[in-house]
């Protein structure tokens, strides 16, 4: 088992491939995402049966390295300062193929 | 105006349930058409106006007529987001501006939908192709955005590091799933023609108002949570939204009387310009100008223009037509 | 018995769908309908007996008897929780009682459409106000729970901190989904007359036994999978699940007789009051009566009572009631 | 090869709509079709295809031919992936072989029911027992799958603790949601026979062929994401994709020729023989031989076997057949 | 980065109201839904195919700070052993807009 | 509160059965699950839009005790190096009915 990060977002549904560009820019090449959620914030109530799903919430998880969550980190804050939504880090480990 | 033809209307089983979805939110009942049945509808519609209008292109053809209207169309869309930009300008900042301008240049699939549903209730004919300039008019706005963004809030790129999305946000007009599935639907209508439509009208034809009826009821939800936003928006916008369809509908009747359109293409010009959009644009504000609050362009779209023009604006452009073609 | 009536009954294909639906489960297929399908099916089918009962009533118009059939279906759903609540109360605790005593008052919108099926194929007239007498039996027996709660279960007021939640509960009993689904589409139904039905029959009334099969193939997973679940719930409330349904019906199918109902509406008086809630009276007594185990109360309505309507019970009230109407 | 034939084919709207959402992958338009609405589509279809064979079934009865048509349809379905396995054994390692052989020896129910809709278009007669004939030919290739696995790649078993899994395979083989869903609507059209068949009609008749637009549309939006894929699986197995589907029809198309099978029935056992499973079969394959690469398999049979049987591998085998069957 | 509470819960989805009522009166303004999801535990096999999605399980999770967690985590507890449930905390960092 | 380990599975659909199995063999009868999520790992990219959903991934989660979880780490290791999918353990506490 390794010792990880695991940097969780939810973010509007527009601004999903925005993220994932992110995510390629840092060679994060592992995540998850989990979309039409709902949830409140600071930009109000959102739910996931609006008349179209760009404006749903969406979910996205991955588990990375720590200097790899760092080296994003100040990007992953420009964009929830530019585009809303929130991020949560927690530390995480994760069962290798090797031992 | 005849009061009979809001009642024609009304009594629409669609429009009904637009009120339905407004009733149950006010009410608090616990009711939810969740994801992805919204989807389901639309992409419904989508098809179905796209091959229907296909369909009655394939046996009308290209003519000088339609040439005019669907350049018609395309003017209207210019124009629209352009005046009311500067109308906006006025008491609101640049970057709302711009955004609430996109999305009423641009249009509202259902509402042109249910406007034919009135057409055919009052039994006026309108030409297929009119599907065609709805397609034409959803996109322009978004470039006048883009242009005026450009244009009039260059200091908006403070991490000015940060390259313009041009690619990303054309793409987002031009291809963006609504336009894309109403394009690629007209032209398989096109394509396959008469016998293409026999076999697709028992599910795109026949149920079309049925679907209509669903998408509108949660429409209706959605709209009615919308509500209680426009207490931070202010008079100001309110009555934009109120006013401003009319005012867009006059302008595109009046361009379709002078270029001698039909009554019917005439009226069904004139609500696309009233209608704003709710989806296709919105989602390419929030891509090209995430600085507009979309607190309140949303708001204004869906809960007071939206109601208005399926409600109160389908019979007064009618009838405004009407007396003006006679 | 007629062995014919059964035959006739199981021979339709949404109830064999039902029983496809159970015979997955048992044969551990990994059939699966997931959310929001199911909702898909039941907002349809809410809406499509609304529009149609709506029609019906906008082409019948109010009478008496209509008026009798109305306050008749009101008293079955308020004796049904009452006299069973007292049965039960002989071997079970009083939460669980109540909750099931409300389940049982209630009443099954998908039993009733089977029903309706059941008539049309043997070429029974019904009224279509009967509709509305469903309407308005689905909340009485939430009401009841409600002040039996209070009258026989006030010590489980254990936190007396909390202050009872009547309003979200009254309105989870009048405003749930399916009852305002259901009243909306009654009234708009009847607001839009022939035109509007003739505008959304093709989705709403030819496509209804379709959705209908589509529905009971669920309900079979449903339901197979709660059977397990019995094993805890013991012999008398399985018994209770099995032989209260006819008795229910009796009750019903006498009063029906005795106020002079014709026999379609008799059988659906009938048959109501034989059905039992598995959606909204659940939600509610979730809600109110915590304490009581969900474990029971929805399988005995969905895995012993449900099964038995529609597959034997249909043809049996309708026995009976041909019988007694000769 | 009349070109007719093929435009016929192409110009057939849900064939359309398979390249309108290949189209959409390829200029990055963000249209996608969400979970559960493809599983709502093919549901739809499973069971509209059993109900619809089952009826004609319970028309015509069962006889000699038909008997000789069923049996000829599992013989193909055992041949085909025998004879598959040892051409790819040459190339292709044993595991991939095995999943390979088994994705071509399997059918694809919407390859099926393409070739009715052109069967129709062009008025040739088939027969609805091929239904059946379908269903039988779904599982039979797991089977041997499992066999050759035990056979030819003993030494898998690494971890020799793990009993095979036979129970849970041989469940995924004949239980699997699809063959489950046909079978059972199938022998539920012949239980409730013509009039059961009049009340589903309006549902899963007349709809048909919109659905399959519908569904056509997902599976072009998913067959264009896995072409990219494709890179890395060689040319090998990109021309035995291309090329296998031919002569398996051709193969099928003879035996129907040598027993006397009709034109209809022979080009549909032709087509089901040329046909590869993506759903059942991959699956199935991930149970029993995680070793191979669905990164292979899965983009063969959905990039490349699939968009070719419907647009030009459907008038292909129509054309052979009607020039042997003149 | 602000050091706070994660604060998972698992409930039955007709008691959803209930819950985000307990979050306004702590004044929790964030969270986040994810609606229809399956599970087991104490009360059973819960599946997200029944016939109505008023049964089926939902996932809620709040960011929050430590204190305010430990304002509710008494009612919180109320609420599981009277509602059913599960109620998962762990330690989470968040991506803040100031620094 | 009790401390226990949160331990987060997403595997590809077709195999949710041999995990679940795998729990009940070590006797955890408390899990959540959601269906039909996309992610990106080392088998590529997968969507919840395919053709069928066997496909698609499904993300699991249970909390154990630290014990139950070593006794089934290296069952779980295998399954992740047989069938691939992504494992993932954090510290979590519970909230239990007993204070
Ligand atoms: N404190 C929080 N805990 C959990 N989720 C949150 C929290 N704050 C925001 N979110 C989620 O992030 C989304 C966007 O947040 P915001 O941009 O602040 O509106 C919300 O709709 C929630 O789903
Ligand atoms: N140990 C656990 N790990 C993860 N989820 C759980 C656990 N126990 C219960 N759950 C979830 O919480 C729901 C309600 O739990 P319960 O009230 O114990 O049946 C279950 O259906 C699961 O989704
Ligand atoms: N680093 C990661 N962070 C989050 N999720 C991941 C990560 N790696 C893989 N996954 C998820 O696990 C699934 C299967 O992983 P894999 O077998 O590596 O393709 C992917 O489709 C993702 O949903
Ligand atoms: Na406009
Ligand atoms: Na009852
Ligand atoms: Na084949």
């Amino acid at each position: 088992m390794k010792s990880m990060k695991k940097v969780e977002l939810v973010i509007e549904a527009v601004y999903i491939n925005r993220l994932l560009e992110l995510f390629k820019k840092h060679e994060i090449s592992g995540y998850t995402i989990i979309k039409d959620i709902e949830g409140r914030g600071g930009h109000g109530l959102k739910t996931a049966d609006d008349v179209s799903d760009v404006f749903s919430n969406i979910y996205v998880f991955t588990v990375c390295e720590e200097e790899m969550f760092l080296s994003m980190k100040e990007e992953i804050r420009a964009f929830v300062i530019k585009y809303g939504g929130k991020c949560i880090i927690t530390d995480a480990m994760v069962i290798l193929s090797q031992q | 105006m005849d009061i009979n033809l809001i009642l024609q209307n009304i009594s629409n089983p669609p429009v009904l349930f637009f009120f339905l979805g407004m009733l149950a939110v006010f009410l608090k009942s616990d009711l939810s058409i969740p994801q992805p049945l919204p989807k389901l509808f639309s992409l419904y519609l989508l098809i179905a106006i796209g091959l229907h209008g296909g369909y009655e292109l394939s046996k009308s053809g290209l003519d000088f007529y339609i040439f005019k209207a669907l350049l018609l169309a395309i003017l209207m869309s210019l124009l629209v987001p352009i005046y009311s930009f500067f109308i906006l300008r006025k008491k609101v900042d640049v970057y709302n501006a711009i955004a609430i301008a996109a999305t009423y240049g641009s249009i509202s699939a259902v509402t042109f939908i249910t406007g034919i549903t009135y057409l055919q209730t009052v039994g006026v004919e309108y030409g297929g192709f009119m599907v065609a300039s709805m397609a034409l008019m959803e996109s322009p706005a978004i470039v006048i955005a883009l242009v005026f963004a450009a244009l009039f809030a260059k200091d908006s790129n403070s991490d000015t590091t940060e390259k313009p999305r041009w690619k990303e946000i054309l793409r987002e007009a031009f291809l963006n799933p609504s336009v894309f599935l109403l394009i690629g639907a007209l032209i398989i209508g096109i394509t396959s023609g008469e016998k293409g439509w026999t076999s697709m009208e028992p599910l795109f034809g026949a149920l079309f108002k049925g679907f209509l009826a669903f998408f509108l009821l949660d429409m209706g939800l959605v709209a009615a949570r919308k509500i209680h936003e426009l207490k931070k928006v202010g008079f100001f916008l309110i009555a934009f939204a109120l006013i401003m369809p009319t005012i867009n509908a006059l302008v595109g009747a009046g361009l379709a009387y002078f270029f001698g359109l039909s009554k019917g293409d005439a009226f069904l010009l004139a609500l696309l310009s009233a209608s704003a959009s709710y989806i296709a644009v919105p989602a390419a504000m929030r891509l090209s100008v995430p600085e507009a609050n979309p607190g309140i362009y949303l708001p204004l779209s869906l809960a007071v223009t939206f109601p208005f023009n399926i409600s109160m604006g389908i019979p007064l452009y009618y009838f405004i037509i009407n007396t003006l073609w006679k």
